[in-house]
């Protein structure tokens, strides 16, 4: 049984509205220091078995064609 | 590990329970050992625990309740009274409907997003348990002032939960209430109202008859969700591990309960269901007690079965937890096969977990027998009537509070009339209180489903029943499904005016809901209710809830509104510092043809703007005096129940009869207001003269009850007069409808804009 | 009533079906239910793909009810010209199926939006807006958390420069959508997808005041049975 | 200029509705092998100055009162 994880972020290009919005909101909470936000999603995948070659590549897989869209988003995916 | 059977019960009689941590008073539990003969076992003593608390058993209302029933008027249209999941009434072609409205409000001040979805998603599942299809939700909200920091974290939380669940569930949002006042800091109120709407002859029961019928437990899977007190028995009778975290929140699934709408109205069509009941507050332990209670009472029950999202829940925990989106249903043998096929369709598991039972004539004399096992060893062996049905009742001492003679005879006589009565209407215009809504109901979807006739801003919500869509068959089987109904639905309740006298505010809630049913055109039918208290220990707060009881049961009387359900929630107090009595009444209308239902505001100039109703002088608990002076003294304005029907009566016939192009009613503020809101909803202006009976400021502001403000189209005036003229009811024709401002000839001019500015910038201001 | 068959779509959490299938209706065609388990079109003539939470739409509107088995069918014909709208859900679906070019991520203001919107139709060449004028003033129901079209730069050219943009917000935009789009077509013009709800805008009893979405589905009937 | 990477994720005992929803679908799509999905949040906070003990601290703090709800969620930390 293995772990592996899968980063969503929104590509650079595109506005996250979210993570301004979290920005926007620092300085008001007197927090200062902090020069940008950005939010993405993080996946915890369960293998059933190991974290092998192909099932990286299936996970990886999984990753491009659901839980990240292509169009506005790139991953990252790495094994815990 | 091992289990709390019922042979280890009996054969350690002395291990002390930890009961009190339960909340069970001793005598209850001295209670539940003479009705077992022995103690209870830990899963037994979960049982009655949560089944005698306050939320499930009613313990401290009961006795007032009562007078619902006893003062019921005769209805024809009564399906399904009282003790139900939630009532029914009949509203013709064949169709009923079923509504009710619970509260959430301690889980929303927890975590407001979850609280909220969650309060939506369980009085949803009790308006399926009645066989029903969910048609639409409202929501009335409390808080604490609209600029406190807290509420600033609260209402964004509870306004967004309620729009995720209701918006990924499909049910339009059809109105309710925000307000504002200091008494809710710390104690928001979330009530949450779901209608359904069944044909008359298909409504279901939570009931388990038939021995050798099959309990089946279908939709989410159980996991440790609210069963923060669980652990306490886990830990108390097993090892330390097991007091793992469970934590008091439970997380909602819309989509699953999307699921389980859709799976339901199979299962009924396919009539492959005997009784059914939703799984809500005590989870398990309720439904299987419940069930047994109304059926044969008896059921055996494998709870192992049970399917689980986290594997290491103990026997108590699964008959404690709070998981959402779970119902139970009770089949013949013959139809679990069909049941299954159903649920696969809409990828809604389901686990047979049991099997109803015949019981000896000695068992039913004792409540039954529901016999519980867990990996082959019996743990519970109980009279399932005992929890359900006979728990602890208490007639607690009630007082009036010692400064309710002060606080009525501090009247708002003594407080300053405002000079500048244009600037006295701004100022009440953009109160949160009164201020456009827009920002909270426009995160909810009004339109899904499409039958909703009337939304958001409107007085009442209104909703067609059944529609025929050419082509396909109609929501309602059989062609026999086409009718012109509509139901129209409204909530209110005052606080302040509860404050003052909580009879009179519970009758005063009433007759506003009552009212603003009426002014849509849809005749008031029935009646529920969410009584929002203190904690019913204090004399005091048991002096209010008692009389807001005798009140509203007296009005509903006179009124000839049945209730048919409703919901108590006490302990709404910081230390001992009590909410003001919040009785939130819920009204059910018909209007036989919603082509007839009249908009809100001045929707067509030329229209005449008439007064309907008489004007006092009552300003206690009123608007102005909380926002001008933020005084809150005096008596509220004076209840008349007769002038209330009669009220309803003309505006219901003049919608029948096509006389209006507007209407609405008078509550908060006024006639300044309702003019105001009347244009600023409608788009249109009027220039009027006030009646002249009393002061201008009072005309404006006093909050009278039993009025309201319409538009009477072009050439009906006449036909209008005589139908107010039969039933006396006093009707001023203040001027007409038109033009760009709102004009009170020799008292305020205001343009539209700058109303709309006001009126629409006030909770943006604060919360986007 | 035509004999124009127009498929309406159910997928798990799809909620606005039925109020699709009753503008079908009342436009005058013969709406046909889909189900997203099913590997079969019924040999409709045109499809809608409905608004809605299809499986919740927890991870991102439209990416799981994209795979549905009947999308495995509904994609090749599509491509092959049988007439789509997507409305909402049925947009966000569309773009995650590649049929439209784009996506509808989280709106700018963070929160769900409900109300009565005006835009203008901008190209009634289409097989769902062949009964608009050119642009045409409608008011129609948004209601969406998930609505703000973006795109690639080199994407909204083409779109821009192709006429490809449907409908277009107006007045203060909603959402954020780049370019204040609202809507958006194929090439071929067979393929629309839409935020707004035009099924709540066909009685004038019920949802937003007037009939201004009526025009989506006489338009393909129009369409079908001419052709 | 540093960045703090702030992973959230509900608590394990909490139901995660959407990892569910994911989890029921990868079959369907011919993925086997994935026994559970978890979906969290991800957040990249970019400081002006360096992740240090008292900008990390600081990152704490905003993750503790903004990013996370700590009644239902969980939430780690580290320096990209
Ligand atoms: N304020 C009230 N007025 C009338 N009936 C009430 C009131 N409070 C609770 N009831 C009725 O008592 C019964 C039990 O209530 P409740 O425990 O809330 O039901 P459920 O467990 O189905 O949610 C229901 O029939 C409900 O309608
Ligand atoms: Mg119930």
């Amino acid at each position: 049984m293995a772990r592996v994880i899968v980063d969503v972020m929104l590509k650079p290009e595109i506005l996250d509205p979210q993570g301004q919005a979290i920005a926007r909101a620092l300085p008001r909470l007197g927090f200062d220091g902090v020069t940008g936000v950005r939010q993405g999603k993080r996946f915890e995948v369960e293998l059933e078995g190991p974290a092998d070659e192909a099932a990286l590549a299936e996970v990886r897989k999984i990753a491009e064609t659901l839980l990240a869209n292509p169009v506005i988003e790139d991953f990252t995916l790495h094994v815990e | 590990m091992s289990t709390d059977s019922v042979k280890r019960a009996e054969q350690t009689p002395d291990e002390p329970q930890p009961y009190a941590e339960l909340g069970m008073k001793q005598d209850e539990y001295l209670r539940v050992r003479e009705i077992l003969g022995r103690r209870p076992t830990s899963s037994e003593l979960a049982i009655y625990s949560v089944m005698w608390s306050e939320h499930c058993s009613y313990k401290s209302s009961k006795v007032h309740l009562r007078q619902f029933a006893a003062k019921a008027p005769a209805s024809d249209a009564l399906l399904v009274g009282m003790g139900e999941n939630a009532g029914v009434v009949e509203v013709g072609d064949g169709w009923a409907v079923t509504f009710k409205i619970e509260s959430h409000n301690h889980p929303s001040y927890v975590e407001p997003h979850q609280g909220a979805a969650t309060g939506v998603g369980g009085i949803v599942r009790d308006i399926m348990s009645m066989g029903a299809r969910p048609v639409a939700v409202m929501d009335t909200l409390r808080f604490g002032p609209a600029d406190a920091p807290d509420t600033r974290r609260v209402l964004p939380g509870v306004v967004g939960g309620i729009g995720f669940y209701g918006n990924c569930l499909g049910l339009p949002n059809i109105g309710g209430e925000v307000v504002f006042d200091d008494c809710y800091i710390g104690n928001p109120l979330v009530n949450a109202l779901c209608v359904g709407v069944l044909r008359k002859d298909q409504i279901k029961l939570a009931t388990a008859p038939g021995p050798g019928n099959q309990v089946i437990l279908f939709g989410a899977r159980t996991g440790p969700d609210g069963i923060g007190g669980a652990s306490v028995l886990a830990s108390a009778t097993f090892d330390e591990e097991s007091a793992a975290k469970r934590p008091s929140v439970q997380v909602g699934d819309p989509f699953m309960e999307k699921l389980l709408i859709e799976c339901c109205l199979e299962l009924f069509a396919a009539d492959v269901v005997v009784g059914i009941q939703d799984l809500g507050a005590a989870g398990v332990s309720c439904a299987t007690t419940e069930l047994a209670a109304k059926g044969t009472g008896g059921m055996t029950v494998r709870l192992d079965a049970v399917p689980l999202r986290d594997e290491t829940l103990r026997p108590e925990e699964i008959l404690m937890s709070e998981s959402q989106e779970r119902m139970m249903a009770v089949v013949t043998p013959a139809n679990v096969a069909a049941f299954m096929e159903i649920c696969r369709k809409w990828d809604v598991p389901a686990t047979v977990i049991g099997e109803v039972t015949d019981v000896t004539p000695e068992e039913a004399a004792r409540g039954g027998r529901l016999i519980m096992t867990w990996h082959g060893e019996t743990i519970v062996d109980l009279p399932p009537r005992t929890a359900a049905d006979e728990g602890p009742v208490y007639d607690r001492p009630f007082s009036e509070p010692l400064t309710q003679a002060a606080l009525n005879e501090d009247a708002p006589d003594r407080l300053a009339r405002p000079t500048d009565l244009r600037a006295a209407l701004l100022q009440l215009l953009g109160a949160p209180n009164i201020a456009s809504k827009e920002w909270v109901t426009s995160q909810y979807d009004r339109y899904v489903r499409g039958n909703t006739v009337l939304a958001t801003p409107a007085d009442s919500g209104m909703i067609r029943i059944a529609d025929v869509v050419p082509g396909l068959p109609g929501d309602g089987p059989g062609p026999d499904g086409v009718t012109t109904r509509g139901i129209a639905l409204a909530t209110d309740g005052n606080g302040r005016y509860a404050r003052l006298d909580p009879y009179a505010g519970a009758q005063l809630a009433l007759a506003e809901a009552y009212r603003n049913v009426a002014t849509g055109g849809a005749r008031p039918l029935a009646v529920t209710n969410c009584l929002n208290f203190g904690s019913p220990e204090d004399p005091e707060v048991m002096w209010q809830f008692a009389e807001a009881v005798r009140g509203l049961a007296d009005a509903c009387k006179t009124l000839g509104v049945p209730v048919t359900g409703g919901n108590v929630s006490f302990y709404n107090q910081t230390g001992s510092t009590a909410i003001n009595p919040t009785p939130v009444v819920g009204v059910l209308g018909v209007i036989d043809d919603v082509s007839h239902r009249v908009r809100p505001g001045f929707t067509e100039p030329g229209a005449r703007v008439v007064l309907l109703g008489e004007t006092d002088a009552e300003f206690g608990g009123s608007e102005w005096a909380h926002v001008a002076h933020g005084h809150l003294g005096g008596l509220p304005p004076a209840v008349r129940l007769e002038s209330e029907r009669l009220l309803a009566e003309v505006l219901v016939e003049a919608a029948a009869s096509g006389l209006l192009s507007g209407s609405h009613d008078l509550s908060d503020g006024g006639l300044g207001v309702a003019l105001a809101e009347a244009c600023l909803i409608g788009g249109y202006g009027c220039r009027v003269i006030l009646p002249g009976t009393a002061d201008a400021f009072t005309e404006l502001f006093s909050e009278s009850t039993a009025r309201a403000l319409v538009a009477v189209r072009p050439g009906s005036w006449d036909r209008f007069a005589e139908l107010c003229a039969k039933r006396g009811v006093p009707a001023c024709a203040l001027g007409e409808t038109g033009g760009e401002s709102l004009v009170v000839e020799e008292v305020l001019e205001i343009p539209l804009t700058e109303l709309r500015t006001t009126y629409e910038g006030t909770l943006p201001a604060i919360f986007a | 009533m035509s004999s124009a068959r127009v498929g309406v779509i159910t997928f798990p959490g799809s909620l606005d079906d039925r109020d699709a299938a009753r503008a079908v209706g009342l436009a005058g065609a013969v709406p046909v239910p889909l189900w997203h388990d099913d590997h079969d079109l019924k040999a409709v003539d045109a499809v809608v793909l409905p608004g809605g939470f299809s499986y919740g739409d927890y991870l991102r509107g439209g990416a799981i009810a994209r795979f549905a088995p009947v999308m495995t069918e509904l994609i090749p014909a599509a491509r092959a010209g049988l007439p789509v709208l997507g409305i909402c859900n049925g947009f966000q679906i569309l773009c995650e199926a590649h049929l439209l070019p784009g996506a509808l991520p989280r709106n700018g203001t963070l929160h769900f939006v409900c109300r009565d919107q005006r835009m203008r139709i901008e190209n009634n060449s289409t097989a769902w807006t062949s009964d608009y004028a050119k642009d045409q003033e409608v008011v129609i129901p948004i209601k969406h958390g998930e609505g703000r079209y973006v795109a690639d730069a080199a994407t909204l050219d083409a779109l821009e420069r192709g006429g490809l943009v449907v409908a277009r917000y107006l007045g203060e935009n909603p959402n954020g959508a780049m370019n204040d789009i609202a809507g958006i077509s194929n090439e071929a013009g067979n393929i629309v997808g839409l935020m707004p709800h035009p099924e709540h805008a066909v009685e004038e009893l019920i949802g937003a005041p007037g009939t201004d979405g009526l025009g989506f589905f006489t338009s393909i009937l129009k369409k079908l049975v001419n052709a």
